[in-house]
């Protein structure tokens, strides 16, 4: 076939030229970026995304007012998401392909790839506890977070007024302070002479907390509990702000309808305002669970060497022990479990409330 | 009748009483952190309250490092959000302006780097630059900052931008301005407090980032960082300070903004 | 090749030299859906034109080709005689009103009448002297300094018709311009747009979906459907001769009754009506696509207005109907009423008329003038009466 | 590729130099730092751990010598350390570092790999001054490539208050009375070497991990317990002081300054030994400031300043005479000359040990259950 017939059928439908370009641009990127090719691949590489580039203002310049306008938002989306090709997509192949990698030597820092599963191996069953830690303590300070953060949410929502907006800074504002800072203040406040504690003991509840197991051995720092609070803390606007979002949208006269209705007050906010609010609780579980989950910060000032999370062990498999091939193994299991996670809430809710 | 109205009014009162606990909750340690701003530790660890003192406040500077390394965050958090604040808002312009083969693609692909644990990011990047043989420093962080802060940018504006009127974009044009006067003279100066509010919370983000600027700076130390590393042998009072002021900062930023946004939508509503 | 040859299907697009917009053979397609077919006709100089329709009918598209926002994909939009197809909208010399108005709300009302002029970069003193006089022929000389959003709705559209008229366009094009307002209002601006118009002698186009709005204001109509153009004509061109059965019932309201041609010659036809019943025509009430062989299917056209009712038989030719429902209008009466095919049939009498005889269930003659039945080829889909309600003519479609 | 900029490079051409904190000299030596010039620029940056110098010696040796000295405390972990550095050093780029202070193992590791630069020891004539017993260590023979910053002891510390008692062996640390109130130091070295004394094995004739197993399992297993609260670096000295420990393995230097400020806090060398370990200053691969290094190593060597720096950081001067400059400085300072943690007698230095070498495959597998066991 005629080349140039083929590059104006192309270039009659714009939107492939865009689409295609950007394809174009995010793959080479990738390629550069992960190595997939080196030396004078790498320059042809980098020519061929130029020429694509070059071609799609050729397209542009040639193909009329319809054809820019068609054009125009592959052009505003190509640099961001050229950058997001080469600086998350890229590294998460790197990550992928260093999961198969093994070292030589000790000392090795450039581990070659070779489809090493055996990282994998290590991965799920070394590091098996603190893959369940973490997914048990996020879990459960994503349940803590919607206990807090519903009623405060709700509160904000139905009773806030005019003051809404105040108290919904109020929620946020503690959280423009450094989020190490924060979970220190938080070992101080539950040290074993500190002020918690302190009354705890006052008020002889210590046997009951821990006959919970929230407190061991009368200590409340450096316990699982401990951990799942500074998480629960740290991430608790993550859920306030979704359930207020959803809740805000909330007719109030949807629930006088209801008790108009003969509905009881509890019935109308089981049956009208939970519902509702659902979204919200759903999108807030994601943005809370997600950090919690891949979180070292709490475990490290908060927990003690039976609460470390997946978060501390790639954090040390990586910064410590340099042992790369194994950290982005578990990486890439923690991304993966999470991926799919949001793949599902996204198949179901869309992307427009994880904002 | 009665009893079915107290026990709702009880329900209220429950519901209110946790909300109440659960703001106590979110500013203990704030009270904790601001309060320890104005002690007068004995010795090196700023943990027991021992004495009201203002010399921390009249000296935020003192120690040296720390403050270094507040200029090397802030000087990180300026530029990277700078670079991220444009890339990101004609992410969500193109998402928003215009109707495209494609878009459900891209909206997923930037809620990726969103949902991805920031654990995941850090050391995946840091393997890029391990694997590319880039030296950690500066260039890193920049690039890691710029690269979580896109998306956010991006999904805030494009939220904030919702609803826009692309018809005046339209009408400047009809009336004879060129694309870009329409832009630069309708478009941007309305869309701008979006922006703006998303640069600021990516600027929030910047500065605080911990958990991926800890895998791609190498020796170079950020506040976190500075702070990561105090946390090992003592806190200084200082950084109490400088935790506070940023609170304070923040805040009248925010303030600032709502009041300046109540003001300029009551303008435009016309009250 | 110009436009001037005349293509048009609908006969009424032959442009005359100087007219300011032409169409020619103009076809927007988006993907496979034809949102405008072989649209060709021209409006002349100082014309209030109009483009009415239901919406979805490819009115505000050709409306957009006009203004520049669309690109034809095949044919040609002239302005002033030169071919602008390609033409961004920036550099074309019409202005558009648009639905909401789209006033910039972070401007003056001077400064929104300001910006075209400000665009052209025409001196300061001109835009100054310019945005006052504008600011008098929308008599809103002392809003100057207040903000869009200060402003009521009536308001607002003066503005946005300043706003446009300050650049003295070829032409105006207005997107359903009184779409937004309430009716009282709507009907003082359909005054008001007249006067402006009469004031700044420049061409008007406007879209609607209102045909009472179209039948008062302009000069000549074109009605649209799917993408077509029906028929293009005075107000009552349109309405008293309309050239397709979609026409007869958009505009107005109509009884379409089916009926096939008996005989008929250059004098006149003979019709029966589907289910019994004659009726004779003069052959200017004869479309001319009608072929007058017998055995054809036609549709008699009747508006309710013209129907006369009585209790019994009138002398000349009449149907017989059954009463199903009275309607007192307060200026008119409703009647509505099913013929022997159980065709349903509307007609409409003065409020003051005295019809003892009028009850459900009694039986009535229907009758009319000669002039006033019309002939249209084919039949309808429904038979009866159209109610001319937009929502109904949209779900139809 | 903008990832070869250093990082002067880099504020130099993204413009904003001028903005922040670099000062200007350290500008103008970045500048210069281009016109080559063997002995390089007049600037010296030494990246070192926390509190562990006094607060006038840099400021003192900037004036003496006119060099401009960058002194940070980012070196937090050696391990840490290692895996920031290692990607530019393995490339052959060079760091911003002049000269670190890694732990001795740690800075065998750096020459072995050829990531430190000989001495320009002909320029350093204090360097006589260097204690004996440090001198030629197996991987650095002839002492060409590093200088003992600190020597130190890893002993018990404890918090009287919280225990109750007073301590004097390792075994105490496994005392179940203390549950939940132990540390122990992530530096593997410290805490596994003091947990085999307290098993009566020698540490220094320890090559293989078999030989360790037994500490290993005992630590794990008080782990398990619960016995363990956690594993640190330098922060144990907060949770101490405060209570949160009752005891830990920790560092003489740092409990010494700590119990100025809290005399509930004591440090003792176990009657089963305790580890002696120095940490050292090392010339990086790369840097070019060879005058400015020799000029510091000199400064810090003479015993006057030594003694300066003792004073405050309070760990065993690797300097000789530093005890009769401290006499000499009278009031505190002369107290420490007495004090047995900085001046150790005969019976104590008998009582300490130190690791030997570890072949590379077991120092891996030291470390590899060592972080089994910390749980990360």
């Amino acid at each position: 076939m005629n080349p140039t017939a083929g590059i104006a059928r192309v270039a009659a439908r714009p939107e492939r030229v865009g689409l295609g370009v950007m394809f174009a641009l995010a793959i080479g990127a990738v390629a550069l970026g992960a190595k997939w090719v080196s030396g004078p691949a790498s320059a042809v590489v980098a020519v061929f995304m130029l020429v694509a580039v070059i071609g799609l203002i050729w397209v542009a310049l040639v193909g009329g007012l319809e054809t820019r306008r068609t054009l125009a938002p592959y052009g505003l989306l190509k640099p961001g998401i050229l950058w997001l090709s080469l600086f998350f997509l890229a590294p998460l192949w790197s990550m992928v392909v260093m999961s198969l990698s093994s070292k030589e030597s000790r000392f090795d820092f450039f581990p070659s790839f070779s489809w090493e599963w055996d990282n994998y191996r290590i991965a799920l069953t070394d590091f098996r506890p603190q893959f369940l830690r973490s997914f048990g303590y996020a879990g459960v300070a994503t349940l803590l977070t919607i206990l807090i953060g519903f009623p405060l949410a709700y509160v904000i929502a139905f009773r806030g007024g005019k003051y809404r907006n105040i108290l919904l800074g109020l929620v946020v504002i503690p959280f423009f302070t450094s989020y190490l800072i924060r979970t220190l203040a938080w070992g101080n406040i539950l040290a074993d002479e500190g002020p918690v504690v302190s009354i705890i003991d006052n008020l002889g509840l210590t046997g009951v907390l821990e006959s919970l197991n929230i407190m061991d051995n009368g200590k409340l720092l450096n316990t699982p509990a401990a951990v799942i609070g500074g998480l629960t803390y740290n991430f608790l606007p993550f859920m306030v702000l979704p359930i207020y979002v959803s809740l805000e949208k909330i007719d109030a006269r949807l629930v006088d309808a209801a008790m108009d209705l003969y509905s009881s007050a509890t019935a109308a906010f089981r049956k009208i305002v939970v519902p509702l609010a659902l979204p919200g609780i759903f999108a807030g579980s994601l943005l809370v669970f997600i950090p919690a989950a891949g979180d070292f910060v709490n475990a490290q000032f908060l927990g003690n060497p039976q609460t470390t999370m997946i978060g501390n062990s790639i954090q040390d498999q990586f910064l410590r022990q340099l042992n790369y091939p194994v950290a982005s193994a578990m990486s890439f299991v923690l991304m993966f479990i999470i991926t799919i996670a949001v793949l599902i809430y996204t198949k179901f809710m869309g992307t427009e409330d994880l904002a | 009748m009665t009893a079915f109205s107290r026990r709702q009014r009880f329900g209220q009162r429950v519901i209110n009483g946790i909300a109440g606990l659960g703001l106590f909750y979110i500013f203990l340690p704030i009270l904790v952190i601001v309060l320890f701003s104005f002690n007068a530790p004995k010795g090196k660890f700023n943990i027991k309250w021992q004495g009201f003192t203002l010399d921390n406040w009249a000296n935020p500077f003192a120690q040296e490092q720390l403050t270094s390394a507040l200029w090397v965050s802030l000087r990180i958090a300026l530029i990277s959000t700078f670079c991220a604040t444009i890339l990101g808002s004609l992410i969500a312009l193109a998402l928003s302006r215009y109707k495209f083969k494609g878009s459900g693609g891209i909206n997923l692909f930037l809620v990726l780097p969103l949902t991805s644990p920031e654990i995941v990011l850090g050391s995946s990047l840091a393997t890029l630059f391990i694997n590319r043989g880039v030296s950690f420093g500066y260039v890193t962080v920049i690039i890691a900052h710029i690269m979580f802060q896109i998306s956010f940018v991006a999904v805030t504006v494009r939220a904030r931008i919702r609803g826009f009127d692309w018809t005046l974009e339209q009408a400047a044009m009809d009336l004879g301005a060129t694309p870009s006067r329409a832009f630069w003279k309708i478009t941007f100066p309305l869309i701008l407090p979006g922006i703006l509010a998303a640069a600021l919370l990516s600027f929030a983000l910047s500065i605080d980032d911990f958990i991926i600027t800890f895998f791609n700076a190498g020796s170079l130390v950020t506040f976190p960082l500075q702070i990561f590393g105090a946390s090992r042998v003592a806190i200084p009072p200082q950084i109490n300070v400088l935790a506070t002021m940023l609170l304070i900062a923040s805040v009248s930023l925010m303030v600032a903004g709502t009041v300046l946004g109540n003001r300029r939508q009551r303008k435009l509503a016309g009250n | 090749m110009s436009g001037e040859e005349g293509h048009g299907v609908n006969g009424a697009a032959s442009a005359v030299a100087g007219d300011v917009i032409q169409l020619d053979q103009v076809r927007k397609q988006y993907g496979s859906f034809v949102a405008v077919d072989n649209a060709d006709f021209s409006i002349g100089r100082g014309e209030f034109f109009a483009m009415l329709g239901p919406s979805g009918c490819g009115k505000t598209t050709t409306l957009k080709m006009i203004a520049g926002f669309e690109q034809p994909s095949s044919g040609r939009v002239l302005l002033e005689g030169v071919d602008v197809s390609s033409v961004p909208p920036y550099k074309r010399n019409v202005n558009t009103v648009f639905q909401q108005y789209a006033l910039f709300p972070h401007m003056t009302v001077a400064d929104n009448i300001a910006f075209g002029p400000r665009s052209k970069k025409i001196a300061d003193a001109e835009i100054k002297k310019r945005v006052g006089d504008m600011l008098d022929v929308v008599r809103l000389s002392e809003f100057a300094n207040r903000r869009p959003s200060q402003l009521s709705g009536g308001q607002q559209q003066r503005v946005a018709l300043a706003r446009a008229l300050v650049n003295y366009p070829s032409a105006l094009l207005l997107d359903e311009p009184l779409a937004a307002l309430d009716l009282k209002l709507r009907e003082a601006m359909q005054i008001e747009l007249k006067r402006i118009q009469r004031e700044v002698e420049i061409t008007f186009v406007f879209v609607t979906h209102d045909q009472g709005e179209a039948l008062t204001m302009s000069d000549r109509i074109a009605v649209m459907s799917q993408g077509v153009v029906e028929q293009i004509g005075s107000a009552t061109d349109i309405y008293k001769r309309p050239q397709s059965l979609f026409v007869a019932g958009f505009i107005g309201s109509a009884n379409l009754l089916p009926a096939v041609v008996v005989q008929g010659d250059s004098n006149g036809a003979a019709f029966d009506f589907w289910g019994g019943g004659r009726i004779t025509v003069k052959s200017d009430h004869v479309n001319a696509d009608v072929a007058l062989t017998a055995g054809e299917q036609v549709t008699v056209m009747l508006r309710p207005e013209h129907l006369h009712v009585s209790g019994t038989q009138p002398s000349g030719e009449s149907l017989s109907a059954t009463v199903t429902d009275i309607v007192f209008q307060g200026a008119s009466v409703r009647i509505v009423a099913q013929l022997s095919n159980g065709t349903e049939v509307t007609a409409l009498v003065g409020g003051d008329a005295d019809l003892p005889f009028l009850r459900p269930d009694s039986t009535i003659w229907l009758s009319w003038n000669p002039d006033a039945p019309f002939v249209l080829d084919g039949w309808p889909s429904v038979a009866g009466a159209t109610t001319t309600n937009v929502d109904s003519v949209e779900a139809s479609l | 590729m903008a990832g070869k900029l250093n990082r002067r490079q880099f504020l130099i051409r993204s413009g904003v130099a001028g903005a922040g904190a670099l000062s200007l000299p350290a500008l103008l030596a970045a500048c210069g730092g281009d016109d080559g010039g063997s002995g390089g620029g007049n600037s010296l940056f030494f990246e070192n751990w926390p509190l562990y110098i006094d607060e006038e010696t840099v400021k003192l040796f900037q004036e003496a010598s006119g060099v401009s000295l960058k002194y940070t405390e980012a070196y937090n972990d050696n391990n840490e350390y290692f895996a920031k550095v290692q990607p530019s050093l393995s490339k052959g780029d060079k760091i911003e570092a002049d000269i670190i202070a890694p732990t001795f193992w740690m800075a065998a590791r750096f020459v072995q790999l050829g990531w430190a630069q000989k001495l320009p020891v002909d320029k350093i004539p204090n360097i006589a001054n260097l204690r004996d017993d440090l001198k030629g260590q197996p991987w650095d023979k002839g002492q060409e490539y590093n200088l003992p910053w600190q020597t130190g002891v890893a002993g018990i510390a404890y918090n009287v208050k919280a225990t109750g008692r007073e301590l004097k062996s390792v075994e105490d640390l496994f005392d179940p009375a203390f549950k939940g109130k132990i540390a122990m130091l992530t530096e593997m070295r410290d805490t596994m070497g003091l947990v085999l004394m307290g098993l009566g094995k020698k540490i220094s004739e320890i090559a293989t991990f078999d030989e360790a197993a037994a500490a290993f399992e005992k630590v794990e297993k008080a782990k398990n317990d619960g016995q363990i609260r956690a594993f640190t670096g330098n922060e144990y000295t907060k949770d101490l002081s405060s209570g949160n420990f009752a005891a830990c393995v920790a560092w003489s230097g740092d409990v010494l300054q700590l119990t100025k400020d809290n005399p509930d806090v004591k440090f003792i060398i176990p009657e089963e030994g305790g580890t002696s370990w120095f940490d050292t200053m090392i010339w990086v691969k790369g840097s070019e400031n060879g005058d400015a290094v020799a000029k510091w190593m000199d400064y810090v060597y003479d015993p006057v300043n030594a003694a300066r720096i003792t004073a405050s950081v309070q760990y065993i001067s690797p300097v000789k005479g530093v005890r009769d400059e401290l006499v000499k400085l009278g009031g505190d300072a002369a107290a420490l000359a007495e004090d047995p943690l900085l001046f150790p007698d005969e019976a104590t230095v008998a009582r300490l040990q130190s690791w030997g070498a570890l072949a590379e495959e077991e120092e891996a597998k030291f470390d590899e259950a060592f972080a089994a066991i910390t749980g990360a």
